[in-house]
This record gives C-alpha cells, structure tokens and sequence, in this order.
C-alpha cells in the first residue's frame, strides 16, 4: 500500500523535481540556487525513484553509469574555463554571449561551469546512493 | 596569459577524468598515467626553465585582477616542487604498471592517483591561502581513498588515525584562514603579506601563526605531530607509499615554508626558535623510531619524519643559505625516499616479505639491486659525493655560520643514527644470508619495477655530481622566497 | 551577537574535540562533524555579521548600495561545506567498514599498525 | 691529476668484467693501473722536492665551497706513492689469496675504488672535497671489511668500523667548515698562507676538537682504536692495504696537512701527544696477549700509529721528520708482514700463533720477507726501521715538554713491539712444534711479489737512506713545516744516548719475548681490557641506543589516537595560548551583548545544548539528532545574518550527512562506555581549554578593525562585469571558480572513494585477530 502511494507520487513528483533542478541550477546566477543544490534536487528524486522502483530501475532510468556524469561534469566544468585559453585569456576568463535569454540572463561560460558542478554533483551523490542502496 | 601556471593542476586532472571515462579498460588506464606524469613532468620543467629566465610568475585566474581573483604564482621554489612531483609521479606510475593489483586498477587507482598529483600541484602553484586550503583538501581526499583502497585490515587501522588527524590539520587550518580574512580582508597571499603589517596584534598574530604551524605542521609530520604518518604510511601498496612518501609531507612543509618567508615574518624570533626547536625533536624522534624498526616500510616512514626535520632545520635558521639548504634537501630528500620505498618494494617481490628478520640474501642473488639500494641509502645517510652529502653540508653550513651549533650537532648526529638504520637493512637484507626456513620467492619482477629505482638512483648521483649549479639554482629560489 | 557567537564555536569546537578523544569510531565522526561545523560557523562571525541584507544586486540597479553581507566568506563557507561533505561521507563510509573489518568499534583494539614488532 | 683520481674509480667499474674476460690473469692485469700511477708520481719527485706544489682546480658547487682542486706538495707526494706502489702490490697479491672466489670482481671493485678514494683524500686540495673523497675510503673499507658478508662477524665489524669512523666523519665535517668560514677559504693552499692566525680566533679549539675526533677516529687512536682490530675480518689483503699502511693514516695525514694551520698550541700539543703515547703503549702491550695473527699485527699497527700522532703532536722540526720515516718504514714492514700472515693463513689454515710453527722450510722465501720485515720492525740494522726507531727517540728526547715522560713511553712500546716482531718473524718459521690443519707450501709467485718486494725496500732503504731522504722526505717535511728542510738520514751514528736507548730496547724485547708464551697465559690484561675496554662501552652503547629508540617509540607511537589528538590540542593550545597570554590580545575579551535579539541567542544556546547532548548521549540516534540539530540551527543563523544560499546547502547537506550517518551506524554497536570517569574529565577539561582559546581568539579577532576591499568589488562588478545579481554564486562560478573547480574534485574523489570501500574488499573480515603471516603463530603459543 505504501509502496503503491511512494511510487504514484513519485511518477508524478520525478518529473517535477527534474523541472525544479534545472529552475534552482539556472536561477543561481541571479537568485539563491546554483550547480550544487540543483544536483542534489536531481539526486533526492532518484533516491526516491529507487525507494519506490528499486535501484536496477533507478540506474536504468539514468540511463549512463553515475561515475560518467562525475567525469563529463568535471570535464565541462574544466572546458568552460578552457575555452578562453583558446581566445588567449587567462584560464577560467568567463566569455559571455552578446544577446541576453529572458530567464537565463546572458550566456556564458560561468554557465557551462555551474552545469558541470550540477552534473558531478548528481553523479556524486548518486555513486555514494546507489552503492549504499546495493549494499 | 601564461598557460604554463594552470598546466601542472589540468594536465593531472585531465588525466584522471580521462582514466575516470575509460574506468573498465586498464591497461588504457596504465598508459594514461604515464603520459599523463609524462606531461606534467614536461610541464613543470618549461615552468622551471620559464622561471629561471624570466623570474617570479603570475596568472590571474578568471582574468580578475590581482587582489581580487585568484592568484597563481610559481616562483622556483614551486616550480622546483612541480618537477618533483612529475618525477615522482612518474616514478610511482610506471611501478604501478609492474605491481598494481588489478583489484585496485579496477577500483579508481589511476584516476586517484592523478586526483592526488592535482592537488598537490594545486598547492604548489597557488597564491591565494584559501585556494591553498582547498588543494590540501583535494589532495587530502585522494590521499585517504588511495591510503583504504583494497580495504585491507592494516589500510583500515592506519586509515582512520591518518583521515582522523589530517581532517584535525584541516579544520585548524580553515579555522586559521577564516581569523586571518576576518583580520585583514583579504586572501591573496602577497596582498595578506602587505596587511598582515598593519595588524597591531602581535599576540593574535602570533597565536594565528602558531595555528598555521600546527595545521601545516601535522599535514609535515613533524614532532610532535607526525603519529599519522608511521602510523599509516607502511600499509598501502608501495607504489602508493612511495608516493605519498615523496609528496604529502612535502606539501605540509612547503606550505610552511611559503607562510613563514612571506605572511609571518614580523615576530620572526618566538617562532624561529620553536622551529628550531621542532626541527631538532623531529630528526631525533624520527630517527630513533627507524632504529627502533624490523620492517623496512615502517622504518622507511620514520625517516620521513627525520629527514623533515632538516628542512625545518633550514626554515628556522632563515638565511639564504639555509633556505637553498632547505630547497635543496627537499630535492634530495623526495627521490631517495621514493627510491628505497621502492627498492622495498622489490624485495617484498623477491621475498615475499618487508621483515628484517626474514629478508636476507639479496646480495648475493641481486646484486643490481644491491646498488639501488646503497645509493639512496647512502644519500639519505649524506654521504658523498651523493646528493645527501650536499643537502646536509648546505645546512651544516648555513647553521655553523649562524653558530647555531645545538642544531648543527644534532643534525649531524641524526645523520649518523640515519646510516646506522640504513645499515641495519643492508646488513639484514643484503648481507645476511638467507635462511633455510625462510620463505621462499614470492614472485617475479618486471622491467617497470626496476626502471623508476634506477632513474631515481641515477638521480641522486647525478644531483651529487651537478651539486654546483643546482645548489645555485636553490639559491635563487631562497631569495626568492625572501623576497630578495 | 559576534560575541554570542565566539562561544558557541568555542563549545562546538570544544564538544567536537572531546568526542574526538573518545574510544567509539562512531563518536569520531561526530567529533568531525562538529569539528566542521564549528570551523563554518567561525569563518562566518569573522566575516562580521549583517542582518537580512543579503548580497544580492536588486534587479533594477547595477550595483548593491549600503551596507550588505560580506559575500566572500559566505562563499568561502559553501566551498567548505560541500568539500567537508565530501570527505564527511567517505569518513562515514571508512568507519563502517573499518568496523565489519576489524570487528570492534573501539579505537584501542586498532592500535596494531603502530606497534612494535 | 684528476685523471689521476678518477681512473681508479673508473677501473673499478670495469673490474668484474676484466676478472670474468681474463680469469687467473686478471690481479696481473688490474694491477698496472696503480703500477702506471706510481710511475707518474715518481715523475713528480724532481719538481715537488725542488719546492714547487703542483695545484689544479675545477669548481664543482662553489656557493658551498666544494671544489674539485688537487693539490701536490711533497706530502701528498709521500702518500700517493705508497697508495699505487703498494696497491699495485696488493691488487696482484689478491687476484691469488682470493683464487676461485665467486665475488673477486666485486673485491676488485670496492678494493680500486678504495684506493681511487684514498688517492683523492691525499692529494685534495680543498677541505671539502678531502672530506669527500675521506668518506668514500670509510665506505669502501666497509664493503671491504665485510667482504665475507655471510659471516655475522665481519658484518658486525664493517658496521662498527663504519659507525666509529663515520662518527668521526661527521665531527670532521664540522671541523673542516668552520675552519674554512674562520680560515675565510675551503682551498689548503688558501689556508696555509693563513699560518697560525686562526689559532686566535674563538672558535679555534671547538674547530681542534672536532678535528682531532676525525683524525683519531680513522687513525684508530685510544680510545677510538678498537674497530681497527676488529677490521681484522676483511681479507687480508685488505687489511695489509686499508688498516695497516693506507686508509688508516689518513688521519695521520690529516694532522700532518693541517699542523701548520692548527699545530703548535698547548691544546693541540697535549691533546696529540697525550693520546699518541697512550695509543701507542696500549697497541704494543695488547698485541702480546693476541693469538691471533692478524690481530697481533692489528694491535701493532694501534702503536705505530699512536706513535705517529704522538711524533706529530710534538710538531719540532726532528719529530716530523722522524714521523714521516717512521711512516714509511711502517708501511713497507708492516704490509709486508700483513701480506706475509695472509700467505701463512692461506697456506696453513690458521692464524693462531700457538699452533703455527716449522714453516721455514716449507715456505723459505716468505719467512725471509718475514724475516726482513720483523727486524725491521724491531729496529735493528741494517734496516730502514732501525734509522727510524733511532730519529723517533731521538725527537722524544728533544721534545719541548714532558721529554723523559715521552721517551719513557716510546722505548716500553718498543720494547713490546720487539717481542711482537719475534713472534710474526721468528716463532712462525722457526718454532720446533706445530699443528697445522693443512701442509703448507710455498706461496705462489703473486703473493711472494709483495712481501719480498717489500720487505727488500725496507733493507735497500736501510742500507742506502740518502736514496729517500734527499728527496721524497724532505719534500714531505717541507709540507708539514711549510719551510724547506733538508732531511739527512744516516745508517750509523755512532754510540750515543739514542743507541744506547735501542739497545735496551732490544734486550728488554728479548726478553719479553722469551717470555710471551708466560704472558700469554696469565692474561689477566686482554680480559679486563675485553670486558672494560672501548669495544665494551660501543656495545653498551648499540645496546643503550636500540633499548632507548624501542622505548622511545613505545611512548610515542603507541597507538592510542585520542592521545596523538591530545598531544596535538595540547601542543596547539600551549603554544598558541602562550603567545595570546604573552603579547596581549585578550583585552577585548567581553564583547558587546547588546545587539542580540531574543531568537538568535535561543538559537545559539540551542545549538550548545545540542552540542552538549551530542557529547553526553549514549544513543547513537540521539546523537544523530542533536547533529542535525546543530547543523540547522547553523543554518538558521546563516539565513539570519544574510546568507540565504549559504542556508539553503547547509539545510540540504546537513540532511543528507544526517542520513547517511544513521543509514550507516544504525548497524554499528550502541555507544558503550569506554573511558573511565577520570578519563572523561580529564578529556573535558583539555576540550574545554582549546574551546576557549578559540573563543579568545575570535574575540580578539573581531576587535580588530578591518573592511573587506575584496567584497565591495565583488559588489561593484558582479553584474556589470560577471552579469550575476546573486554575488555569492557569481564568486562561486566565477570570480574564484578555481576554487569550485577543487570542490568537486573533493566530491569525485569522495564518490570514488566510497564506491571502492564499499565493493573493494581484498581481504576477507578476519573477525577479532589480524590474520597472521603464514608460519609465524603455532597453536599453543600466548597471544
């Protein structure tokens, strides 16, 4: 019964949190949020997909082994600074886009930064996750 | 615009995160790391070679100017520390390829390695005292998984006091860069150098340094702050030993070094006398733990501990002279350390053991490794015209020119108790013969194990042999660090 | 409320170290728990403390005007919290299996890789 | 000249390889390099008599005074003759005694690096770089000396020789640095135009002090000698070269080099002499109580020696030339003789002297090189030792102090080393009873070579002394007084004082040796000296070291975490709080109150109390609750004071540790108590102490007036140049993204780190015992 309450709401809070993940990792620049706490919004809704679904589901739902988003995240977060290096800045230079989104403000390279941490921080959480639940 | 600052922090990390994609594929893995302390090795020599020509060099990180960004800064002292860091790093990545166990590759051995390189490396290169912070962190971390990987018995004892002791170091420290933005303002080093002046607390700034000492002093191992390191050094696999041998003290002392010639020089006497004074403890100690020792990797790790005295040694008597000691004793000190871990290491191949009481024989049956062994032994125990002979007359110099003859006695005295227990292995190891209840071999060796104890055994001869221009180059670095 | 402040990092600090000193691994993790906390907590009081004045630049001006929170130690402050997250959960993880493996959760029965021989 | 040096050491590289090619040949063939050297030394003789030291200098780490300068005068010339004549000597002799030896190219390796070395101690021209090359010879005489490695017993003393003069060394060092910083130059030449001046400065006895330890050390003075006998372990070969006519003078050497810089003052004078008579009464009278050969010969050279610092302490014109005759009488007998016991022991199996005997006829012309040698040992004519023993008594009657005192000394261990020059001369050859393990022959032309080569010079020498004198040892005087001398040396002087001193000695040596087999049983003096003697404290020492290093580290490294932590607060809160006491910085201590509103100081005494509940609770998901507590209530005051992200992850993080920690302690045993009360308060108290000095120094801290220059240009630029409003996340992602980059590096590796404790397990849980090594626990045994 529980099992069957837990994992209703979790077919509908899942989408949600994913939505609100990327609203606190997008409004970070300008408001309170960021990288870190997104990722750990995208983490506690797979916690709660594997509660309900079980762990295989969880990682199949992932769909790419946790450690990978550890290292594309860690990448992303290095090339954001790397691409000035390739304009001749100094490491990490932010390089902004001339037009600004609506809710995003400007793009720029601090952006791809704090996708990266948001992306470590989800495989993070999720390798310390899945490996306890596996226990 | 000087890509060469940022290199020996993103060569390591891109290393590691490409071992971290190819995490199934080990011999991949394998290759990885030695390209990738290959690089880092090249890196830190174009900065050395960069430095020497061009002097002291900075990189605004971000582009944000100077206080405000985060400074990197390589003098030579930091590029000194980088190639050393590539040369062991290097050392202990092609060991691996020769005796890592496929469990440990299997589990993140690569990556963590070079994790570990970043950091340290990190710390090395950085200007800005919390970016310092979060360096030892990230070296820190990689140090303890690396230390626990494999999760033995012994790695899990040992584990829990290093992690215990180190998070101790860590927490003072931030707690010592938190007092000292909170006092100042600031956290560039070179702008926390200029408002440090105005402070008109000596006995904040005093306590605050002594906070520092401490921090910095345990992540060093010195007296009475090192039971971490014997503790816990002797357990990991050697490569890894003879890593963290070569590196992880040595960042607690450069970072000791960095702050006492640049942010705590004002009230120079109450702490140069405890240096001092911590120098002498931490060489008799160290050393009478080593002789105290049947193992070689735990007396291994005591000397560690002794052979930082002498660098504090050069630290608290602060001349020039004794700070190229210093420089130059670090060089000294990283290799032939990292050569006798490993030498053990291909004892235990041969052995099957790290016992001085079953040991035995190798000289008759290997005598190459008899060489490896004598030369970096011998070094450490300073005699010439091997590089040990050099660093120690450095200080010996430095200190009788100061008549700061306690320490210069003990320094001396310290060294021969070094020879004795360096003797106590050859003696044991090499000249008794094997006996009949021994064990017997326990395995073969490879060309990777023998090739880094002989580049490492070849380097401390050849720093002997270019003693001259390499002691000017530690010259150099000293002025440097004073400012000069 | 700086002065507030300095002893409770002081207790924290000082609850922090006695548990470290304790026998139990469990009470060592609790012990750097506080540890970190405390450390936290006392980067931010040196920061000076501002009430509801968050460093956030209004949507409609270029610049924050008057006073407002030091950002800097707050930023300090989440770098830490996260890294000492970090190492908080291997410590976690380290204890646990340093117990399932030596078979004790006292200190004192895991003193044999500092021993003689 | 360096090639000079540096082509021994280069030979020695190649020795194995020359031994494996040229098996049986290879002594013969080794050997010319040194016979080479001594011929271009000889070349040398001309110029460097006439006055003219050849000096050449290449600079190696010249900010530390090392240089690598060579330096030639008449002293150096003395030695490197002796160094390549009577090593070519030896390298032929070694090639047979060590015939068929698995490791005779190692021998060969450390035996021509050793003379390499010793070349380069003698003719060094800077002090460091004599250091250098002094050390080297210590080495090599260890590798040497504990040749036969198997034996527990030559290791032992390869270490002993080793420790005794590496102490030494190291004293030396010390020495020599000062001298150079006082001297104002590390090069000799430099400092002997320096004369005797620096015998005012301050530090001239501390620098003679630390001198003389090296020199006495390697020189096997009292009461440093006793490793010189147990050197006795390393072939003989190597002993007849390293311990008897080489390795061991270099500290003779030393004090010859530097008496015109150190000598001549009371200090030096009674320190010298006092301890070359008492090395050289103590040599000759231990000797008659040995059996064995080589140590016989050992304890004789222990007097030779003393005898020779005892002649340079006097430092008159006659004493140095009498000590570098005597020097080279000495080592001509004293090598052949040496060389000589070898052959015996090779050919007969045993070196006791109580079993040897009738080997005349078996060996004819070792017992005459024998025979050469011992009278020249004992003085008499018409060898080269009888012209020596005369100019020794001679310059003792002349000495400027205590003459009777020194004379008196000199003629008693002459006496003694005349009875000992009987044994190794007379009794081996000519004794009527004999009990010999094997039947000796004669030795094989190699090993006569040396000997009888020897031995001769000794005699052509003796016969013809102006062939020396005129040359090579005025030369060698010249150095040491830094004045031309011109030594005269005669056979026959005629019947005077000194004569009739050395025919006393010879009828008292007489009858000591008529004597020795009496002596030799009542013995009472090898005993005490074997359980008081020098060799007795080194091995209490060695004790006392190893018992003080096991106890020390027992203290220290005990294994008890909470009292490394201890350690650590105390020294922390000792040091830190010493300064704080000393240099004010408490007078802000009571901070202003006022400003605390009702909710924040709720919340801060909330968190104490969790804090103190944390510490008090003897339930783990109580503690676990007071953690999370603490952490919110943190994060309240993070949200209060205007840090809303800063709140947001530590709400978050505080969570999540809180899970883990009771996910993961949940199966942990409960808290039981396991420190005793006293431990408890005591613990209290020390966290309590470092509790306040934190607070103190927060206190202090805030007092101080400051204003962050870094915030308000984060403030200024965060959005016209970052394009940020939130300047906290803009510092995080931007401004100091580098340290954001660490962080989740920090992170990464802590998943890494997890995941491989989690599923790494190389070793099984052995539950209460560490599984130990195969074969080391028998059943039965107490655990």
């Amino acid at each position: 019964m529980f099992s069957l309450i837990l994992s209703t709401a979790v077919r509908y809070l899942f989408p949600l949190m994913m939505l609100f993940s990327v609203f606190i990792l997008l409004r970070g620049h300008n408001e309170p949020g960021g990288g870190f706490v997104g990722g750990l919004v995208v983490a506690a809704a797979f916690s709660f997909y594997a509660i309900a679904y079980g762990v295989p589901a969880a990682r199949r739902t992932l769909g790419v082994d946790p450690r990978v988003l550890i290292g594309v995240g860690l990448l992303m977060a290095v090339g954001s600074g790397l691409l000035s290096v390739l304009q001749g800045q100094p490491f990490m230079t932010g390089l902004w886009a001339g037009i600004a989104l609506p809710v995003l403000g400007k793009l720029g390279t601090p952006l791809l930064f704090d996708v990266g941490v948001y992306l470590v921080v989800i495989g993070v959480m999720l390798t310390i996750i899945f490996t306890l639940a596996e226990e | 615009m000087d890509v060469l600052l940022i290199l020996p922090i993103l060569l390591p990390l891109l290393t590691a995160v490409a071992a971290l994609l190819v995490w199934n594929r080990r011999p991949v893995q394998g290759a990885l790391g030695v390209l990738g302390t290959v690089a880092l090795l090249g890196a830190g020599l174009a900065l050395l070679d960069a430095i020497w020509r061009d002097g002291v060099r900075t990189l605004q990180v971000g582009n944000w100017p100077d206080p405000f960004g985060i400074t990197l800064s390589a003098d030579l002292f930091s590029a000194i520390m980088v190639v050393l860091a590539g040369l062991i790093g290097l050392a202990a990545a092609v060991y691996s390829l020769g005796s890592m166990d496929p469990d440990r590759e299997r589990f993140g051995y690569y990556p963590l390695f070079h994790f570990l390189l970043m950091g340290v490396c990190g710390a090395f290169l950085t200007g800005d005292i919390f970016n310092l912070y979060v360096w030892f962190e990230v070296m820190l971390i990689a140090s303890f998984v690396l230390m626990v990987l494999g999760g033995e018995r012994a790695q899990l004892e040992g584990g829990i006091k290093y992690v215990t002791l180190n998070l101790m170091a860590s927490a003072l420290f931030l707690a010592a860069v938190g007092i000292l933005y909170g006092v100042t303002g600031a956290l560039n080093m070179a702008d926390l150098a200029h408002r440090l002046r105005y402070v008109e607390q000596p006995g904040l700034m005093t306590a605050l340094a002594v906070l520092f000492l401490v921090a910095f002093g345990i992540k060093a191992a010195v007296f009475p702050l090192f039971f971490w390191l014997p503790a816990s050094y002797h357990t990991p696999p050697v490569a890894v030993s003879a890593l963290f041998s070569g590196l992880l003290t040595k960042v607690g002392v450069y970072a000791l070094i960095r702050v006492f010639t640049r942010l705590f020089v004002q009230d120079a006497g109450y702490l140069h006398a405890i240096i001092l004074v911590i120098a002498g403890l931490t060489m008799v100690t160290g050393v009478l733990g080593a002789v105290a020792q049947t193992e070689v990797r735990r007396l291994l790790s005591f000397h560690i501990v002794s052979q930082i005295g002498y660098l504090l040694m050069g630290l608290g008597l602060f001349t020039p002279a004794a700070l190229a000691g210093a420089v130059f004793f670090m060089a000294h000190v990283v290799l032939a350390k990292a050569a006798l871990f490993l030498v053990g290491g291909i004892a235990h191949r041969l052995r099957g053991t790290y016992d001085l009481k079953k040991l035995g024989g190798l000289y008759r049956s290997h005598p190459g490794l008899a060489v490896l062994f004598l030369l970096p032994a011998l070094s450490l125990a300073g005699l010439p015209p091997l590089s040990g002979f050099f660093a120690k007359l450095a200080l010996v110099w430095a200190g009788l020119e100061t008549r700061q003859f306690a320490i210069v006695a003990v320094a001396l005295g310290v060294s021969l108790l070094t020879l004795f227990s360096m003797m106590k292995i050859w003696n044991e190891a090499f000249w008794k013969p094997l006996g009949e209840n021994d064990p017997p071999p326990a395995g073969g060796t490879s060309p990777a194990l023998w090739l880094p104890v002989a580049g490492l055994a070849a380097l401390t001869v050849l720093i002997g042999l270019a003693a001259g221009p390499l002691f000017v180059l530690s010259l150099r670095a000293a002025e440097q660090l004073l400012g000069m | 409320m700086e002065t507030v402040l300095a002893f409770v990092i002081g207790g924290l600090y000082a609850a922090g170290l006695y548990m470290l000193m304790r026998r139990s691994i469990v009470k060592l993790v609790i012990g750097l728990a506080l540890m970190s906390q405390a450390a936290n907590l006392l980067i931010f009081t040196l920061g000076r403390l501002i009430r509801g004045r968050p460093a956030l630049i209004p949507p409609d001006a270029a610049a924050l005007a008057g006073p407002f929170a030091d950002p800097v130690p707050q930023a300090l402050i989440l770098t830490a919290i996260v890294i000492s997250f970090g190492v908080h959960a291997f410590t976690i993880i380290l204890v646990k299996r340093a117990y399932q493996t030596v078979g004790t959760d006292d200190l004192d029965d895991m003193r044999n890789t500092d021993l003689l021989s | 000249m360096v090639v000079a040096v540096l082509s021994g050491f280069l030979l020695a590289i190649t020795a194995p390889g020359v031994v494996r090619l040229t098996r049986g040949a290879s002594g013969w063939l080794l050997a010319l390099l040194p016979a080479a050297l001594t011929v271009y030394f000889v070349h040398y003789l001309e110029p460097v008599t006439a006055g003219r030291a050849v000096a050449v200098s290449y600079p190696w780490a010249p900010d530390l005074g090392v240089s690598l300068s060579f330096y030639l005068d008449g002293l150096s010339l003395l030695f490197a003759l002796l160094i390549c004549g009577i090593g070519a000597l030896v390298v032929v002799y070694a090639d047979r005694y060590l015939h068929g030896h698995p490791h005779l190219g190692r021998f060969y390796v450390y035996l021509l690096a050793f003379m390499a070395s010793m070349l380069g101690l003698v003719l060094a021209g800077n002090v460091l770089t004599m250091f250098i090359f002094w050390e080297l010879t210590s080495l090599t005489s260890f590798l040497l000396i504990g040749f036969e490695h198997e034996r527990e017993a030559a290791r032992a003393a390869a270490l002993q020789a080793l420790l005794v003069t590496g102490a030494g060394g190291l004293a030396l060092l010390a020495g020599l640095v000062l001298l150079g910083q006082v001297g104002g130059s590390m090069e000799f030449p430099a400092l002997l135009n320096g004369g005797r001046a620096i015998q005012s400065h301050s530090l001239y006895l501390p620098i003679l002090l630390l001198i003389l330890a090296g020199a006495f050390t390697k020189s096997a003075q009292f009461p440093f000698h006793f490793w010189l006998p147990g050197a006795m372990e390393a072939p003989t070969p190597v002993s007849a070269y390293l311990h008897s006519a080489t390795m061991v003078k270099a500290g003779v050497y030393l004090l010859a080099r530097l008496s015109p810089i150190l000598g001549g003052s009371d200090a030096w004078h009674y320190m010298v002499v006092g301890v070359g008579a008492a090395t050289m009464l103590l040599g000759a009278l231990v000797a008659l109580w040995q059996r064995d050969l080589k140590r016989i010969l050992a304890y004789s050279t222990v007097s030779a020696l003393g005898a020779l610092v005892l002649l340079l302490g006097l430092d008159t014109v006659l004493s140095v030339k009498a000590a570098m005759l005597f020097l080279l009488a000495h080592a001509l007998y004293k090598g052949a003789l040496f060389l000589v016991a070898g052959a015996v022991d090779h050919e007969t199996g045993t070196r006791d002297v109580t079993r040897l005997g009738r080997l005349a006829r078996a060996m004819p012309l070792t017992a005459v090189a024998a025979g050469l040698a011992a009278l020249s040992m004992a003085g008499l004519p018409p060898m080269l030792g009888f012209i020596s023993k005369e100019l020794l008594y001679e310059a003792q009657l002349q000495a400027p102090r205590a003459a009777a005192l020194v004379t008196g000394a000199g003629v008693l261990a002459n006496v003694f080393l005349v009875a000992v020059a009987g044994t190794v001369g007379m009794s081996l050859f000519f004794r009527r009873r004999a009990d010999l393990p094997k039947t000796p022959h004669e030795a094989p032309p190699a090993m006569l070579l040396g000997p009888l080569l020897l031995a001769g010079m000794g005699l052509s020498w003796g016969l013809f002394p102006e062939v020396i004198a005129n040359s090579l040892l005025s030369a060698a005087v010249s150095a040491v007084r830094a004045e031309a001398t011109t030594v005269k040396l005669k056979l026959w002087h005629g019947v005077n004082p000194v004569f009739a001193l050395s025919v006393l000695t010879l009828a008292a040596g007489a009858g000591v040796y008529a004597a020795r087999g009496v002596i030799r049983r009542v013995g009472p003096l090898a005993d005490i000296v074997g359980r008081w003697g020098p060799q007795r404290w080194y091995t209490l020492l060695l004790a006392g070291l190893n018992g003080l290093a096991r106890a020390q580290t027992r203290l220290l490294q005990n294994g008890y975490l909470r009292v490394y932590l201890m350690v650590i607060i105390v020294t922390t809160v000792g040091l830190a709080g010493f300064a704080l006491l000393l240099w004010g910085g408490l007078s802000g201590l009571i901070g202003d109150l006022s400003d605390v509103r009702p909710n924040e100081g709720i919340i801060a005494g909330l968190i104490l109390a969790a804090a103190l509940m944390a510490v008090l609770t003897s339930s783990r998901l109580a503690a676990a609750a007071a953690l999370s507590i603490i952490g919110y209530g943190v994060a309240i005051i993070y949200m209060l004071f205007s840090a809303p992200d800063l709140a947001m992850t530590q709400f978050a993080v505080e969570t999540l540790t809180v899970i883990l920690f009771v996910l993961v302690v949940y199966r942990l045993p409960r808290f039981a108590p396991l420190s005793g009360r006293r431990a408890r308060v005591r613990d209290a108290l020390l966290a309590l102490l470092a509790g306040a000095l934190i607070t103190a120094l927060v206190l202090t801290a805030t007092a101080v007036p400051r204003q962050s220059h870094l915030a308000s240009y984060f403030v200024e630029n965060s959005w016209t140049r970052a394009h940020g409003r939130n300047v906290v996340n803009v510092i995080l992602v931007d401004f100091r993204a580098l340290d954001t980059l660490g962080e989740i590096t920090v992170l990464s590796v802590a998943a890494i780190g997890v995941y491989a404790l989690l599923r790494l397990r190389l070793e099984k849980p052995t539950g209460r015992e560490h599984s130990p090594p195969e074969g080391t626990c028998r059943l039965g045994e107490d655990v």
